[in-house]
């Protein structure tokens, strides 16, 4: 197995609520990311996945340090990113950058293409040669754009077009880890699948790794190694792609794959939906986060919370019937 | 379950908001019927043109838009009649329910006083009978003790219960036909098959016909009984759902359903449509999917192709759609 | 909303204390010996003095600042120079008078603001959106104190209809009240009507394009409900909350229009306080003035925060 | 394998001079902009080529011909000394645009650092704006006229009260429009890439905040020759001796009866004036900004 590039130890994120009232002691808190931890190896893609409000952004900004944490622990290529002083982490952010979902937004308006994506060279400090323009043609072609429309602003493109743009930008510095946060959500279908293909062609070329965030497991899937899932600012499960899919282990992931729409209407069939909505993280359930919604919840999840334990090769989950549920699932249809 | 008389037939309808700047119309020469108790999916990406069809059905387009062609429901010509037997006909015999939750309700009402309004408009009963009348339907779209949620305001709702309450709106009047547009789209995966369900449930026990606005062929793999698909404001084929799986004869249809990710195939790369919608200031002269299309010929680029009758329901706006359909067939 | 009423007023407590040394600072902006410019150009050496022991010029700056403040707490403004009473006194005895003619001027501009502004929405860009347009446009680049003397030209010079100035007070004859009052409040009226024609026309605007409002109409209400009830609702509260300015933008203007119907409201008084430098009050104007606006402001932020169901509801989870 | 480039064209982009006219044909087609680019720029060239087109001084006696209505020789009449009212006028512009000109620079520059500065860092926000907050609770006008009372009456006076008035108002605008520009993805961007907050704020922040600080500006241009000439009015503004707008209306009060011109005239350039500014700012607004909210006061 390959050098791990990423180590993200039991990472907090906790956010106070402002109140209106000045005599409330207690102001509400948010646990948005409650304890995660996962390991990302060089050359290798994390899916994390998770519906809206789990946490999974929190943890892509957490992990940039654009957040501050809460708590936790985040080694990064051998440095301690949480504790670092801003020198320091300036030389660090080279190799760690970020591709946004809305592609609307994550481009300066008043900026010409070349300008955005030689942006992070020039923030790390770099000057403003013909090298380094040359270099800013090559990138666009490597995304699939013509060198010539180096000179544009950004509103003459179309959102497919702008985000290969942010994916230049990312790529720019030649960064080793790069967090994918919801980067295709916004796109049409058709788009979707070029922006896909061109992601991993790049990352064949220039071997970094992803953190790709989504809430489409089909996508998540198809461009991911390993899967992290996640419920409510937790990792529920953990695993190799091919085991999660053959072999679900907690009761939301079993939910997640169950709510996926089939693929031919002759694989239409009647199933049970999970029950009831994601409850507001400001009061999360005691136990097992997800114990309100499972269909086979006993007296200790509502009590206990699971601990992620290991389930076999690669393979974690943070059920206390993980290893009954395989045959619960099917006795139950 | 379905009968064959159309409630709704659209024929050759053209929306234009500026029909003078040559840039191409939102919406050309689109027909196509939804026949009384089924569930009708127009599929499309952003800019098809599907969205402002359904607000031309329900005549919720700005009053200076161009609009031309004939809509049909239940024989009647809507869009001759005078703004006020329009409004007789919304709400009450058409319902429409839209893709954002969140900004769907009013904020400043709360939940019971929008329903009891709309039923209280349709029909005179008392304010009580109106909201025993609210929170039966409330109850019918699975909201929990709806009695109490009556004295609720929108933001204290997830936007799965909006959507439900969108829902118990539009069905107050047992409209005959229910337009839905993109209703599941800003929902999580898990509420979008709960709500998928609860369309699909309400259809089979009401014999509302809904015409379900939809970007996802997941979707509409899951719920369709009929399809049309849309493409830069125009009808690419329509047919029965299996029949569109099964023998796509449109390259638009079958680059769609296959550049979808997949859970049953992995493979390292996704297939996909090259390009992009073509810009409306800058429409290709021909068949507007052409140059993206890989079947594409020289005769693609020489005027819009008609709607080709295939066999039964099935039509497609390709003229190779008859090579397509026989290699599909081999 | 008790716990929202007392957050607001404590927060108003630093900007309070900002107001009265900014107040307090004014005398320090004077140019050279603050005696001279106050006294006049015919002051004798003997009254300078006395007007240094009065305002306590001759104490070193830190025995200023607390008597400044010490009096303050109690309620003490200082005496004015002008008119040798306490400055409070003179303030109270005034202010009915200006809150009269507010009052009047505040209804006139409600009335046409929010009429004109909702039918240039309901009408947007057609004629009569154009038209209310252009007179909101004029209405906030006429100058009001100029508008005062055409009124007067017109109105009491040659139609003889309102004298061209003075104040009848209401208690004595209404109609006398209205006639003296009515012109005041018509010019004053000007500028904030154009506001809030402006403002009402685009908070409209942008709620009309609301998907809320495209339910209403899917769900076959008339449109008259549908902008009576479902649009006018969400429009009311982005304009109650321009009351405060609307107020602030009302008493600025009262200082001139005051002067030139010689009305004995607050306006003129501070005005004729300026002119003839009677700085302590000017200050206890200032203070009071920022402070009852403050005030108000505060009184609207709640009347807001109790009528949006978004934030009323919120808050209590 | 290379994936598909997208074919359909980018709209190509002029340079140069051709850019230049797009953007004022873009501009000129908003009708606001257009008609207040018009009333502004009259404005502006009357004033300027207006001492070359009238040999009078303003200031020129001559009792013979007092109280003239407009004629042919003294386009606007003259006044109660004979004083020719065209030649007035147009000093009274002079003054009006070069006070309103100081001030919107005076905003211009520390109504964009206070306002960058408070919307960028949280911990300035806090003080800065409850500085601007007290400034805001006095009304404008007797902020002003308390202001100038103390400083005496000059035209510097009024510049530095005006501003005074309107520089918070400024930063409010600008702070809040960065306060939205700075949560923008490509601000994350660029702090990800390790920017320093300095080439975040000059090369992000900034660049995309200035729409609305425009809009405000020409609207700052309008209150201030709207506020200068109360002050002149009340004998705060710059010195009798001059032909301030404010001053020749308080002049010709006296004489509203027999001479009414003398009052209507310079309120009419006054009203043009910031009529024509606040047209600009409309149209700006429209142009720059489709988004964006009125910001009045």
């Amino acid at each position: 197995m390959s050098k791990v590039l990423i180590n993200v130890a039991n990472l907090v994120k906790h956010f106070t609520l402002a109140t209106s009232n000045p005599f409330v002691r207690d102001k509400p808190v948010v646990r948005a990311v409650d304890g995660v931890s996962f390991t990302v190896s060089e050359g290798e893609t994390l899916g994390l996945v998770g519906e809206s409000g789990c946490g999974k952004s929190t943890v892509g900004r957490l992990i940039l340090n654009l957040l501050p944490a809460s708590s936790g622990a985040v080694e990064f290529d051998g440095h301690d990113i949480l504790s670092m002083d801003s020198a320091g982490m300036r030389s660090v952010r080279k190799d760690l950058q970020i591709i946004f979902q809305d592609p609307h937004a994550s481009l300066n308006p008043r900026m010409t293409v070349e300008e955005i994506i030689l942006e992070p060279l020039y923030a790390q400090g770099h000057k403003r040669t013909p090298e380094l323009r040359a270099y800013a043609a090559e990138l666009l072609e490597m995304v699939g754009l013509p060198a010539r429309f180096r000179n544009r602003h950004p509103h003459q493109f179309s959102g497919g077009q702008r985000q290969r743009i942010g994916i230049a930008r990312a790529i720019a510095p030649k960064p080793k880890l790069v967090v994918c946060d919801e980067a295709v959500s916004a796109l049409d279908v058709s788009v979707q699948a070029q922006v896909i293909n061109l992601m991993q062609d790049l990352k064949a070329k220039m071997g970094m790794s992803y953190l790709f965030i989504g809430h489409d497991l089909a996508v998540v899937r198809h461009i991911s190694d390993r899967i992290a899932v996640m419920y409510l600012g937790r990792i529920v499960e953990i695993a190799r792609c091919d085991d999660l899919f053959s072999r679900p282990l907690h009761p939301y992931t079993q939910a997640l794959m169950a709510a996926i729409p089939v693929a031919h209407p002759r694989l239409r069939h009647k199933r049970d939906r999970v029950r009831g909505e994601l409850p507001s993280p400001l009061s999360p359930p005691k136990g097992c986060h997800f114990h309100p919604r499972c269909p086979f919840a006993q007296d200790i999840c509502r009590s206990e919370a699971p601990q992620l334990r290991q389930m076999g090769d690669e393979h974690q989950a943070s059920c206390h019937f993980a290893e009954d549920l395989p045959e619960k699932a099917t006795a139950a249809q | 379950m379905s009968s064959d008389t159309p409630i709704l037939s659209i024929r050759d309808l053209t929306v234009d908001f500026a029909p003078k700047s040559g840039r191409l119309p939102a919406v050309s020469n689109v027909s196509f019927d939804v026949t009384a108790g089924e569930m009708m999916c127009v599929v499309g990406e952003s800019g098809s043109g599907k969205s402002v069809t359904a607000l031309a059905i329900m005549g919720l387009l700005a009053a200076d838009t161009a609009i031309s062609g004939n809509i049909l429901f239940e024989g009647r010509d809507i869009t001759r009649l005078s703004r006020r037997e329009w409004q007789k006909i919304r709400g009450r015999q058409i319902g429409m329910i839209f893709q954002e939750p969140m900004t769907s309700l009013n904020p400043v009402f709360t939940i019971g006083r929008q329903l009891v309004e709309t039923i209280r408009h349709h029909e005179r009963v008392s304010v009580r009978a109106a909201r025993d009348r609210a929170v039966e339907l409330l109850d019918m779209v699975g909201i929990p003790s709806p009695r109490s949620r009556l004295d609720d305001y929108p933001h204290q709702m997830s936007g799965g219960m909006r959507q439900r309450v969108m829902i118990a709106i539009a069905l107050i009047c047992s409209p005959r036909l229910l337009i839905a547009d993109e209703p599941t789209t800003a929902l999580d995966v898990t509420i979008q098959g709960q709500l998928l369900d609860l369309l699909n449930d309400l259809r089979s026990e009401t014999g509302t016909a809904i015409m379900l606005i939809t970007h996802n062929m997941g979707v509409v793999a899951e719920v369709a009984d009929r399809v049309t698909v849309m493409y830069s404001g125009c009808v690419a084929e329509q047919a029965e759902v299996m029949q569109i799986f099964d023998h796509p004869a449109h390259p638009y249809t079958s680059g769609l359903m296959n550049c979808t990710p997949k859970l049953t195939v992995t493979s390292a790369q996704l297939n996909t449509i090259p390009g992009s919608m073509p810009n409306p200031a800058a429409a290709p002269p021909g068949c507007l999917f052409a140059p993206r299309c890989e079947l594409a010929i020289d005769a693609c680029s020489e005027g819009r192709p008609a709607q080709v009758n295939l066999t039964g329901n099935h039509s497609s706006a390709c003229i190779r759609a008859e090579m397509l359909l026989g290699e599909s067939a081999e | 909303m008790i716990g929202y009423t007392v957050s607001r007023l404590l927060q108003a407590i630093p900007i309070l204390f900002l107001v009265s040394l900014f107040a307090f600072g004014m005398i320090y902006l004077i140019p050279g010996d603050a005696a001279t410019v106050i006294g006049g150009p015919e002051a004798s050496a003997a009254d300078l003095e006395e007007i240094r022991q009065n305002m306590g010029l001759n104490e070193p700056f830190y025995l200023q600042i607390t008597s400044f403040y010490t009096n303050l707490f109690q309620g003490d403004l200082g005496k004015s120079l002008m008119l040798g009473t306490p400055v409070l006194d003179a303030i109270i005895d005034r202010t009915p008078i200006t809150l009269g003619i507010s009052i009047y001027s505040l209804s006139i501009t409600i009335i046409f603001g929010l009429v004109t502004g909702i039918i240039a929405a309901l009408n947007h860009n057609k004629l009569l959106d154009q038209i209310a347009t252009l007179f909101a446009l004029i209405g906030i680049s006429l100058p009001n104190f100029w508008l005062a003397l055409i009124l007067i030209v017109l109105f009491s010079v040659h139609l003889g209809w309102f004298p061209t100035g003075g104040y009848v007070a209401f208690s004595e004859s209404p109609i006398g009240w209205l006639k003296t009052t009515t012109m005041p409040a018509v010019a004053l009226a000007l500028l904030q009507a154009g506001l809030l024609t402006r403002i009402t026309r685009s908070t409209m605007l942008e709620v009309l394009s609301q998907d809320y409002i495209r339910t209403a109409r899917a769900k076959g209400l008339s449109e008259w409900v549908v902008v009576g009830q479902h649009a006018l609702a969400n429009v009311m509260m982005p304009v109650v909350t321009v009351l405060g300015l609307i107020l602030s933008v009302l008493l600025s203007g009262s200082i001139v229009i005051e002067v030139i119907y010689n009305i004995p409201g607050l306006g003129s008084l501070m005005g004729n306080a300026i002119l003839s430098r009677d700085f302590p009050l000017v200050q206890g104007g200032l203070i009071s003035i920022a402070a009852s606006l403050l005030f108000l402001n505060i009184v609207v932020d709640v009347l807001y925060f109790w009528l949006d169901p978004r934030i009323r509801i919120k808050s209590r989870d | 394998m290379q994936s598909h480039i997208e074919i359909d064209a980018v709209e190509d982009e002029p340079t140069g001079l051709a850019r230049f006219y797009a953007t004022a044909r873009r501009f000129m087609r908003n009708r606001s902009f257009a008609i207040g680019a018009v009333l502004f720029g009259s404005v502006v060239l009357v004033t300027f080529l207006g001492p070359l087109l009238t040999d009078v001084s303003p200031n020129a006696l001559s009792m013979r011909n007092r109280f003239q209505p407009p004629s042919f020789d003294n386009l606007l009449g003259t006044d109660n000394l004979g004083r020719d009212m065209f030649a007035r006028v147009i000093y009274g512009a002079q003054l009006s645009l070069m006070i309103g000109t100081s001030v919107v620079i005076l905003n211009a520059i520390f109504g964009v650092m206070l306002g960058a500065l408070a919307g960028f860092y949280a911990r300035l926000d806090n003080i800065l704006m409850r500085i601007a907050d007290a400034l805001m609770a006095f009304p404008a006008v007797l902020l002003a006229i308390g202001i100038a009372a103390a400083l005496g009456p000059s035209s510097m006076t009024a510049i530095i009260a005006l501003s005074v008035v309107y520089v918070p108002r400024t930063a409010r605008v600008v702070r809040s429009s960065v306060l939205v520009v700075k949560e923008l993805d490509f601000v994350m961007a660029a702090r990800a890439s390790g920017a320093t907050d300095f080439r975040i704020i000059m090369k992000h922040v900034l660049p995309n905040s200035m729409a609305p600080m425009i809009v405000q500006l020409s609207f700052v241009f309008a209150y201030s020759v709207l506020s200068e000439a109360v002050l002149s009015f009340m004998g705060l503004g710059a010195p009798p001796t001059v032909p301030s707008w404010g001053i020749l209306i308080s002049e010709g009060r006296a004489y509203m009866r027999e001479a009414a011109w003398l009052t209507v005239v310079p309120g009419v350039a006054i009203a043009i004036t910031a009529l024509g500014l606040n047209l600009l700012g409309d149209g700006l607004r429209d142009v720059l900004d489709p988004r964006m909210k009125v910001e009045e006061g």
